[in-house]
């Protein structure tokens, strides 16, 4: 892909341009189907209909009606906010959620960047989000939004360590950091992917890595730091319009990039799950976001099937459950390799 | 230990139930409809929006007092002899001009207890239930069908005949009272009218 | 700065905020207050400290209007807009005090529709509790299921009276209406068709390991401290103590009927806690089917209007009735003086009394708990505040 | 126990305390008594075994006019299922009952709301603040003689 524009456009700075912005050209169509997707599996499950109006078949514009609601909207600073954290606070938030997709590959002729310690970089990126909560609960001068960021921040660093332990598993097995080589490691059939090897400890690493991730995107049953019964908003209570829409976009922003790291170690990535058939990087590409799709389905399904943890459950299931069972899994895989 | 294991297994077990329910909900109809377009029948019963049906309206201020929240306010006046109010539809014959018969429907609580007093079934509730508006004085109803030119002749009138009935009612008083001290004669007041409207409550 | 260390900050109850404490003012806007409640909590960190409950937000001068009204019919719409999601308790508890002052007896019939209508009043009530408890804990969708549900008990409700929320429906003496026909079929499909939502809802939230987390023992009101307190209604069978007004107290035709009164037993954690009081509302509605059912089958011929009297004049004198509303028990005290207007009448609100109960069983618990325990006394503020 | 038999028991023990006692003809069965001897005679009704009346349903200020005020308690037994009423009269002017707040955990907000409905300050409860009215409002009432102010905080008050 690199190669192709270079080819196309002699310059490397357009060529980089291009390249990073393309991931947001998927990014914000997906967001906005993401939000009517979401209200719409919520309603069928709850045997409603949802938005029925804007655009005519089914209300399929309302998410687009709603961006240009909030673009309108008065941007709205409490008078005894920190401005300036208050403003930085959701690009902070967007950028960490937005960075991580540059080293995910979306298919076999497209990686925003081949590094070679991809998903180390993916996993620290991720964190920048963290900082950004916490300027927002900060920086809003509220009560809620405090208790909110500082929930936030705690649930985010305990699950980053069974995330990370979790992912662990696969590296090992894969030996290297590049996501684009562990891709390229599961070619063929679907027995090839990650999940199904070593089974059943790479199987088992995938839950908790799936567990781990809906806490890293505060969904439900994690959804503690913006707990609306508890903490009316969490984080977000005092943002509105454009600002607030960022949140939101990157919340659907992260929720698709755990989705697409689980695709990518775990279910092959762009690979066909049918060897050589449907394969190639215009169906690989297919296949990733499909893939990736399927996953934030899953997430809006718990969202509307479960209850919310408390904050000590929370982290009891962070540090009494999936860190260890990730630990033995990594104990378990590294003897299978030894042995 | 066993109990660890438990919490887990219980975690995951009643996870996936939930999630059967509410997957089985996904490819059930809905049970909502799409509201204007799609609107359900209200049963015969139904009380919404106060309607009177002035042909019919004696002016007996039952409903008036039946309201408990004074939504509710007629002011009447007395017909001459000559004159014809025509009958209402059971057959009783008119004796009041009802000079104005408001209803604050953002006032009404739909109780329905006006309704029931009502001698010649004229007020009752209807089945419209959609009648907001920009602003509130739209909400208070008129239904009286006089015109205020009308209004102010009838008042003229029963002002005069009630001058008159006075005056005659004090000659009368006073040829009988003469044997006795003087008295002031009372105010006329015809047997068959209704007590006025009771002295407004006064709403803390 | 330097006032904060010199003059110490206070909660309204005068109780000195530590260093390490914060005062954090939940509602009266807030999603899980249920209304317009007001809870000042002293919090250290996510732990509660102390609860300070603050009422009165909704006040609406429900006793100095009662005082203001030209006849004892009018405070009926008022009794209604006091518990607004179980309407018909409020004015059955009324009207029983008045019929008690007039020493009216009611026909068999007008008995049977009465109990027919609170305990579908009941169901309904007990699924808003339930169903706004599911959203407090942070489950959406068992929610709109009930609703669902109560949907069709308004739609019962609105053939019959043409109110589907604030009936005005029990008079003193009698009924507004008698039942309209094709009623008891279609209230005999309600039943049938209720039954097994019930399952429905425990598969989806009671028995959810997240949801009994969350609620098991948590909040928990022992019995003695929950009669102490005048905790009534599930609050009160919540915590173990087999105390239904409708069998111990027995008013209407209650004891016609066979069955059982739902009582906590502690079943997934201590008895008294929150996911006790939840399943007591989740049982009475099927026991609640149960007397429906027996209702419809066995209801007498008659005429619903034939008791109400023409004037309402009781006797001076006064007298307290009570009776099981959804929420607990709901008793009004009415003086009559001998005239149209009654003297003084003072509800007794389950909500208002249970409510008092709630910092003894929040202190020590985290904040999200405090939704989870004011969920689960399941307060209706109109009728708290009245 | 029948009320006849509550009110015979509690006149053995408290003879003078009883001002007035209707066990029968009236729907509602009271005794009315002295403020003075309210709290033993609430905790006689509470303690004695065959009482056992461990709850209070309901307080109610009552403005009784000429002067009086009175405060009427509907105490009931969970154990025996039967009700005690007891009426107790303060004149309006010194309108103070003594709390039982402490007997029963339940009378604490239904002694603040009687406090500010009708303005009878309950002596040694532990929090007698407004309940149902804001802080400052002026005035109880429920007092028949109560006056509605024409402002309140610069909002008309009746509308």
């Amino acid at each position: 892909m690199e190669e192709l524009l270079r080819r196309i456009v002699d310059n490397n700075l357009i060529v980089w341009f291009v390249m990073a912005l393309l991931p947001l050209v998927w990014i914000v169509p997906y967001a906005l189907v993401a939000v009517y997707l979401e209200r719409k599996v919520s309603a069928h499950m709850q045997d409603r209909l949802g938005p029925m109006r804007t655009g005519g078949w089914h209300g399929w514009a309302q998410t687009i009606a709603d961006i240009l609601k909030l673009i309108q909207k008065e941007d709205i600073v409490p008078a005894a906010a920190d401005r300036k954290l208050h403003l930085l606070a959701p690009f902070v938030v967007f950028i960490g959620s937005y960075a991580a997709f540059a080293a995910i590959p979306f298919s076999s002729a497209f990686v925003g960047s081949t590094v070679s310690i991809g998903l180390f970089y993916v996993i620290s990126v991720s964190s920048i989000v963290v900082v950004g909560l916490l300027m927002a609960g900060w920086s809003s001068n509220n009560k809620w939004s405090l208790f909110g960021a500082m929930r936030s921040a705690a649930q985010i660093v305990s699950y980053e360590i069974p995330t990370a332990l979790a992912l662990l598993a696969v590296v090992m097995i894969a030996g290297t950091l590049n996501l684009q080589t562990i891709n390229e490691q599961q070619a063929g059939w679907f027995w090839h992917w990650y999940m199904f090897r070593k089974f059943p400890f790479v199987f088992v690493a995938f839950i908790i890595y799936f567990v781990a991730s809906l806490a890293e995107t505060n969904r439900t049953p994690f959804d503690i730091p913006e707990a609306e019964s508890e903490l009316v908003a969490g984080y977000h209570t005092e943002y509105s319009g454009m600002k607030f829409a960022l949140f939101f976009l990157a919340e659907y922003a992260n929720m698709f990039a755990v989705s697409a790291i689980a695709a990518t170690l775990f279910l092959g990535g762009w690979n066909s799950p049918f060897g050589d058939v449907l394969a190639g990087p215009v169906w690989g590409l297919f296949w990733f976001l499909s893939k990736g799709m399927f996953f934030v389905v899953i997430q809006m399904w718990l969202r509307w099937t479960l209850p919310r943890l408390r904050v000590d459950q929370l982290m009891y299931v962070s540090w009494k459950v999936l860190t260890p069972w990730a630990f033995a899994c990594i104990v378990a895989i590294g003897a299978w390799m030894m042995f | 230990m066993k109990e660890y294991f438990g919490n887990i297994f219980r975690s995951v077990w009643t996870v996936l139930i939930g999630m059967k329910v509410t997957a089985s909900h996904l490819f059930t109809p809905a049970v909502t409809i799409q509201y204007p377009d799609v609107r359900l029948k209200l049963p015969e019963r139904a009380r919404n929006r106060l309607y009177v049906n002035m042909d019919d309206c004696i002016g007996c201020f039952q409903c008036d007092m039946a309201c408990p929240v004074d939504c509710i306010s007629i002011e009447t006046v007395k017909s001459l002899p000559t004159d014809d109010l025509g009958t209402t539809s059971t057959g009783q014959k008119k004796k009041l001009w009802v000079t104005k018969f408001d209803i604050d429907i953002a006032k009404c609580c739909y109780c329905g207890l006006c309704v029931y007093p009502c001698p010649t079934e004229c007020i009752k509730m209807t089945d419209v239930y959609e009648f907001s508006e920009y602003d509130r004085k739209n909400l208070i109803y008129n239904y009286a069908t006089l015109t205020p030119a009308e209004v102010a002749d009838v008042k003229a009138k029963a002002a005069e005949m009630e001058k008159e009935a006075a005056a005659k009612k004090a000659a009368a008083a006073a040829a009988a009272a003469q044997a006795k001290a003087a008295a002031p004669a009372p105010p006329a007041a015809p047997k068959d009218q209704p007590p006025a409207s009771p002295p407004a409550q006064p709403h803390p | 700065m330097a006032e904060v260390l010199t003059a110490p900050l206070k909660t309204s109850t005068g109780r000195t905020i530590r260093r390490e404490e914060m005062v954090l003012n939940m509602g009266p806007q807030h999603p899980s207050t249920h209304g317009v409640l007001r809870l000042e909590l002293v919090v250290d960190g996510e732990i509660v400290v102390d609860v300070i409950p603050h009422i009165g937000y909704l006040h609406r001068c429900f006793e100095k209007h009662c005082e203001a009204m030209t006849n004892y019919q009018q405070v009926i719409p008022y009794c209604d807009r006091m518990d607004y999601v179980a309407a018909i308790h409020m004015e059955w508890s009324y009207v029983l005090a008045v019929e008690k002052l007039l020493g009216i007896q009611v026909p068999e019939r007008v008995e049977y529709i009465r109990v027919i209508f609170a305990e579908l009043q009941r169901i309904a009530s007990h699924l808003i509790a339930a169903g706004t408890y599911g959203l407090d804990i942070g489950a959406f969708t068992p929610f709109l299921y009930m609703f669902r549900e109560r949907e069709r008990i308004l739609d019962l409700f609105e053939m019959t009276c043409g109110a589907r929320l604030l009936y005005n429906y029990f008079w003193i003496g009698g009924l507004s209406h008698d039942l309209p026909p094709g009623f008891i079929d279609k209230a005999k499909a309600f039943c049938s068709y209720f039954r097994p939502k019930i399952k429905e809802y425990n598969d989806l939230l009671s028995y959810n390991e997240i949801f009994v987390k969350r609620t098991a023992n948590v909040g928990v009101l022992p019995g003695d401290v929950a009669i102490a307190y005048g905790a009534t209604g599930p609050m009160l069978r919540g915590s173990g103590v087999n105390w239904d007004l409708r069998r111990d107290d027995p008013y209407s035709v209650y004891n016609k009927f066979q069955w059982e009164v739902a009582v906590g037993k502690g079943e997934v954690g201590t008895v008294g806690d929150c996911w006790d009081r939840y399943m007591v509302r989740i049982r009475e509605m099927e026991q609640s089917i149960t007397i429906i059912e027996q209702a419809l089958a066995g209801m007498p011929e008659g005429d619903v209007a034939s008791a109400i009297p023409k004037r309402i004049r009781p006797n001076p004198g006064d007298v307290y009735v009570r009776t099981e509303a959804a929420r607990g028990e709901i008793g009004f005290y009415v003086v009559s003086d001998g005239s149209a207007t009654p003297y003084r009448i003072k509800a007794r609100s389950p909500s208002f009394v249970n409510l008092s109960a709630l910092p003894e069983i929040c202190r020590g618990a985290m904040i999200a708990d405090v939704v989870a325990i004011a969920g689960s006394t399941d307060i209706v503020l109109g009728e708290v505040d009245r | 126990m029948t009320s006849q038999q509550i009110c015979e028991k509690i006149r053995e023990r408290f003879g003078p305390a009883i001002r007035e006692a209707k066990t029968e003809g009236v729907p509602n069965p009271f005794v009315s008594v002295a403020p003075e001897n309210l709290r033993d005679i609430s905790l006689f009704l509470r303690d004695e075994a065959d009482l056992a009346c461990d709850s209070l349903m309901c307080l109610s200020g009552v403005d009784s006019g000429k002067g009086m005020l009175g405060a009427v308690y509907h105490i009931a037994s969970t154990a025996h299922r039967h009700t005690v009423t007891l009426k107790v009269q303060v004149p309006a002017e010194k309108a103070e009952i003594p709390s039982v707040a402490d007997i029963w955990p339940a009378a604490n907000w239904h002694e603040r709301e009687a406090y500010d409905l009708i303005g009878i300050t309950f002596t040694g409860h532990p929090d007698l603040r407004r309940i149902l009215l804001p802080d400052d409002w002026p005035g109880h009432p429920l007092r028949k003689d109560f006056k509605v102010p024409e402002f309140y905080h610069g909002m008309k008050v009746p509308y």
